[in-house]
């Protein structure tokens, strides 16, 4: 099986990274970009056929590790 | 409307004001506030911004001095160090961020340090930090650690500003509360330095750098609230640092600042636009009037109070020469940094806010500083301990009481950490972590003159005597500038603590504060700069008092300076000051004896002046290769780390006689220096110690690769050094 | 001769370059911010310093490797304008094309500064000749991203045709083969993780340096 | 328009961050997870109206600036 973690930054948090995209593109002539966000995926491998097993265990992977609860927010997709 | 909001006990509360204080906002404005004078209010009468429970106390300090330009009160401190030119430096601590979000709140620490000393004219040469953590076995203590380094690096390697040196702890004492403290030395020309203090009337005041968003809302009022443990859930938005914009930030302030187009300038920290207005207008005597829908919006829909305590980094203020407006928007807009004119200075002594169409805020500005509360907390002396006697404390196997030592959480290299840091960007680094040494050289550019500076505390000997402790810090910053041949010139500090209305740790600080004024006043060597953070306890539990010292000092000419690594084979050692053998609060009745116990060591500080005004001419006069001082793990340690930077083995002859081999080997009697000198020079600098009565006696030989003793130590400098590398990684990796 | 360093915003090692250029050629090098367009023609040789160009952001080396400037100076490189990008700089010439391939994340996955030991395997070029017969020196290293990476093809071709200049004695960041610098096929572009610009004081980081710039300015 | 661009490091390209990830999963005790991979996210906030237009442009952008093909590859996706 397969998750796709999306972890990106809460709404309201400083995204430097992205507002540096958002120029840089516009500075190339790409004038119909009106802001950009960074985040991370995460893409895990897993053992185990359940799907509804691996959701919630990849969620605590996010609570625990993967993502940082404090400014970031988290999604999680299985793929079989 | 904030206006609506009925103000009921429980947000004054939330506020973190008492009802005694509410009364007298009540009082001083005759009518109830609004939430937003309510905010501005709580923030600036918070311990951060007023200071409320330290203050009566830091005024004993000693500030004055004739290198001091400018002492406390001012974003940093100001010394003179010749030739017009001048050093600006500043120590600040970001604990409770740094607990929360480690990578950020560390990064976020040395941002808002950096901006404190280049708002004040200076060019950032130098970062360096000071850092306690828990226990290394505690669950939370590797993810700090990590965290922490990786912040601090890389905001400052960003910025490009080297990260010289530090100092790092591990003690249960700060399972719950670790201390990040960061530094700056920066530098400026003495006639162009720049202050707070906003002038005239009707003149422009400038917002620049980074949007305001919605950051670290009451971050001020929350870095004076203890924890407990819920605060990790119900943490206000942490604030994220851009190190991208603090350097662009530095390139145009840097900029206009060459112009003479700057009236005033502060930069937005704790409680952002509230504290930097509030701060200009009420030492220039000058009221303010801020449009805040001009003010850079990061998010739509943002509230007068929340702008107004927004916490967002990366921000300056600065009061503008009517006329140069259109130079300060070319220079800002050159850097594509965010720039709006908000306000005007005014007449009235008051702040007045203005937002869609309403004034939100209009209250008198004195008040909010003069009548900002100063309590006398009632404070207890901690109770003196009993001396520990060297001679109860065994130690048969001087091999194996070096390894244990060598490797232990206090004594081991921070190779780990400092390797994360850029040390020598600017190309201006003489020395840096990477020998080891006590104090780091910064050249200043161009020329051939240098700043030493360091930073230490030994909090296991504040927690045991707060005093002596106290006296102990600056003495030991004091010291490891003299070893690098310099010049102590000044101090900052980071003052930390636990929660001050607890009159046992009220103790504590006041214990700790006049013992370092104490020193200061000893050594000729004032407090220009500081901080204080209290209220570092979680459920009850107190911090051991932390009072870290940043000191700076000036090497006249780079002809002549010293530091560890420079010892030569057969280069004779010599100890400087007097060996009693203290072991009490000594690493190796710790480490070794399983014991905390213990007076610490005591600081003559006629002493202390004596033997280092003796090493810093010895330096001055080449004839000393290496120099280090005694502290943490006493001489056996500092010899061993003389020997590690040198790369050269040791013969330690210990002199006869019946002081018990713990003390002798691993006291840690103060005011001691261990000196590496040529042996045609041994005679006359032991007769001219003689002379001065200063004690002085050659312990050794450099030579070959083992670091031996006849007291039956025999080891290879290798595998000495292999220990000594080998614990912080393995914490790390476990 | 007339040398030049470009300066990007968060560009941190301008100085630094600026100093050892000046300390080699005698004259001080001109700084070319990255809004101007062109580089002066009569500019002989240009620096790409380190830092943080950008913050950074995206990838090291993106967003200056597109800026006007760097435009630019692909034309005048490709004409033969030598040029040398350390660091930061590196990254920014491999993101142009101008040297094959990429710089990813330590393999420690830390920032790591620390002198660190290189081995010249090729001292028959422009930017080695000045170093005779030595075959080891020692720059400082200062990043987070310096982990060279090509594929096996390029790698070959590289070794191959004499363009790796300097590898690592122990690798610091898991770059294949040890690479620590490399040079473009016409031998006029050169590009290295470590800096040796800061090594060309005594006081600071030894000397090593010096003859990377003596053999490039007296190349010219 | 939104587009969301998905940049990973190429097959065969070693990903320490990857590596790291899934051993300190494995270290919690999240056995399941046999690889992991990272890579980046950008979401782009876009005007214009024709999704068929955008996707073109999106993956110019990707193109000259937000991968580097050298080591990365791409996938964009547009939302409306
Ligand atoms: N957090 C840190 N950052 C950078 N350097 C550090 C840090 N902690 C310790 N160091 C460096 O390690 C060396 C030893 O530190 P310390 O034991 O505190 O020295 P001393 O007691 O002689 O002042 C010093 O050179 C110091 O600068
Ligand atoms: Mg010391």
């Amino acid at each position: 099986m397969k998750a796709i973690v999306q972890i990106g930054l809460k709404p309201g948090v400083l995204d430097p990274q992205g507002r540096a995209i958002a120029r840089s593109l516009s500075d190339l002539g790409f004038e119909e970009v009106t802001a950009a966000r960074q985040g991370k995926v995460i893409e895990l491998d897993l053992t185990g056929e359940d799907a509804g097993t691996a959701e919630q265990r990849v969620t605590e992977m996010c609570e625990k590790l993967l993502a940082n609860t404090v400014i970031e927010s988290y999604s999680v997709k299985i793929e079989s | 409307m904030a206006k609506a909001i009925e103000i009921t006990p429980e947000i004054v509360a939330e506020h973190g004001l008492t009802p005694e204080e509410y009364q007298i906002i009540l009082d001083r404005l005759g009518r109830a506030p609004n939430m937003n004078e309510l905010g501005i209010f709580s923030v600036m009468w918070s311990e951060h911004c007023s200071y409320k429970s330290s203050r009566r106390h830091l005024g004993k300090f000693l500030t004055k001095g004739p290198r001091v330009i400018q002492g406390p009160g001012e974003n940093a401190g100001v010394i003179d160090i010749d030739d017009g030119d001048a050093i600006i430096f500043k120590m600040e601590s970001h604990n409770h961020p740094s607990y929360i979000e480690p990578y950020q709140g560390a990064a976020t620490g040395v941002g808002g340090i950096m901006r404190d000393v280049f708002t004040m004219g200076a060019r950032p040469i130098a970062l360096m930090n000071a850092l306690r953590f828990g226990e290394p076995t505690h669950s939370k203590t590797k993810t700090l650690v990590s965290g922490v380094i990786a912040g601090i690096g890389g905001y400052g390697n960003c910025v490009g500003v080297p990260t010289v040196g530090g100092e790092t702890n591990f003690h249960k004492g700060y399972n719950g509360n670790i201390l990040v403290n960061a530094m700056c030395v920066g530098l400026a020309r003495a006639d162009k330095v720049f202050y707070s203090a906003a002038k005239g009337v009707g003149n422009p005041i400038f917002y620049v750098g980074s949007k305001t968003g919605r950051d670290g809302i009451h971050g001020a009022t929350m870095a004076s609230a203890e924890f407990d443990d819920d605060s990790e859930e119900k943490r206000p938005t942490v604030q994220v640092g851009d190190p991208f914009t603090e350097k662009l930030l530095i390139e145009a302030c840097m900029e206009l600042m060459a112009t003479d187009a700057i009236i005033a300038i502060q930069d937005m920290g704790a409680a952002g636009l509230t504290s930097s207005s509030v701060e200009m207008a009420d030492k220039g005597g000058v009221g303010i009037e801020l449009n805040l829908d001009d003010v850079p919006q990061r998010e739509e829909g943002m509230t007068a109070y929340e702008m107004m305590l927004s916490e967002s980094q990366e921000r300056m203020l600065m009061v503008i020469q009517p006329g140069k407006e259109q130079l300060a928007f070319d220079i800002f807009h050159k850097w594509e940094l965010d720039v709006a004119q908000i306000g005007v200075t005014t007449d009235t002594g008051r702040l007045v806010l203005n937002h869609k169409g309403d004034v939100v805020c209009d209250i008198p500005i004195s008040p909010l500083a003069d009548d900002a509360p100063n309590y006398d907390r009632p404070h207890v002396p901690t109770d003196k301990r009993d001396e520990v006697k060297a001679e109860t404390i065994a130690l048969t196997d001087l091999n194996a009481a070096l390894k244990t030592m060598i490797g232990s959480p206090d004594l081991a290299s921070r190779r780990w950490i400092w390797e994360q840091y850029d040390r020598h960007v600017m190309a201006d680094t003489v020395d840096s972590s990477q020998s080891g040494g006590d104090a780091a050289i910064v050249r200043i550019h161009g020329k051939n003159k240098a700043v030493a500076i360091t930073t230490d505390v030994t909090p296991r000997y504040c927690y045991a005597d707060p005093h002596e402790g106290g006296k102990q810090c600056v003495a030991e910053t004091w010291r490891n500038l003299t070893c690098v041949g310099a010049d102590p010139i000044a101090i900052t500090d980071c003052l930390n603590f636990g929660n001050p209305e607890r009159p046992e740790i009220m103790g504590q600080f006041v214990g700790c504060v006049e013992g370092m004024n104490e020193a200061c006043r000893a050594l000729d060597y004032p407090v220009v700069s500081g901080n204080v953070s209290l209220y570092n306890e979680t459920n009850g539990q107190a911090i051991p008092p932390t009072p870290a010292v940043g000191g700076v000092g000036l090497i006249p000419d780079l002809q002549h300076f010293a530091t560890l690594a420079g010892a030569k084979e057969g280069d004779a050692l010599i100890l400087i000051g007097e060996t009693t053998g203290w072991i009490g609060s000594s690493i190796y009745l710790r480490e070794v004896g399983g014991s905390e116990d213990g007076a610490p060591p005591p600081v003559d500080l006629a002493l202390e002046k004596l033997n280092g005004d003796y090493v810093r001419q010895l330096i001055r006069a080449r004839r000393v290769h290496a120099a280090h001082d005694c502290s943490d793990g006493g001489l056996l340690i500092a010899a061993t780390e003389m020997a590690m930077s040198s790369g050269i083995g040791l013969q330690i002859d210990r002199p006869a006689g019946n002081m018990a081999l713990s003390g002798w080997y691993f006291g840690e009697d103060q005011a001691r220096y261990l000196l590496a000198v040529d042996e045609n020079s041994v005679n006359p600098i032991l007769s001219t110690a003689d002379g001065k009565g200063i004690k002085a006696s050659r312990i050794g030989t450099f030579k070959g690769g083992r670091m031996t003793s006849n007291d039956g130590l025999d080891l290879a400098l290798s595998d000495i050094r292999a220990i000594y590398e080998a614990w912080f990684p393995a914490l790390m990796e476990s | 001769m007339k040398t030049a360093v470009i300066t990007f915003p968060a560009s941190n090692c301008d100085r630094d370059a600026r100093m050892a250029l000046e300390k080699v050629t005698g004259r001080p090098a001109q700084m070319i911010w990255h809004r101007e367009s062109e580089i002066p023609s009569d500019v002989d040789f240009v620096v790409i310093p380190g830092g943080f160009s950008y913050g950074d952001y995206l990838r090291c080396g993106a967003m200056a490797a597109r800026s006007p400037i760097v435009k630019d100076l692909v034309e005048k490189a490709n004409k033969g304008l030598p040029v040398a990008g350390f660091c930061n700089g590196f990254q920014i010439l491999t993101e142009t094309g101008l040297l094959p391939g990429a710089l990813l994340m330590n393999q420690g996955l830390n920032f790591v500064c620390k002198p660190q030991k290189l081995r010249i395997t090729n001292g028959n070029t422009r930017f080695t000749s000045g170093y005779g017969s030595t075959q080891e020196v020692v720059y400082p290293i200062a990043h987070h991203e310096g982990n060279y990476y090509a594929d096996d093809a390029t790698l070959n071709k590289l070794e191959k045709e004499g363009r790796v200049l300097f590898k690592y004695v122990g690798n610091p960041n898991g770059s294949a083969r040890d690479i620590a610098g490399i040079c473009n096929k016409a031998g006029n572009v050169f590009g290295m993780m470590p800096h040796p610009e800061r090594a060309v004081d005594p006081l600071h980081g030894g000397t090593d340096g010096l003859n990377f710039f003596k053999s490039i300015i007296e190349s010219i």
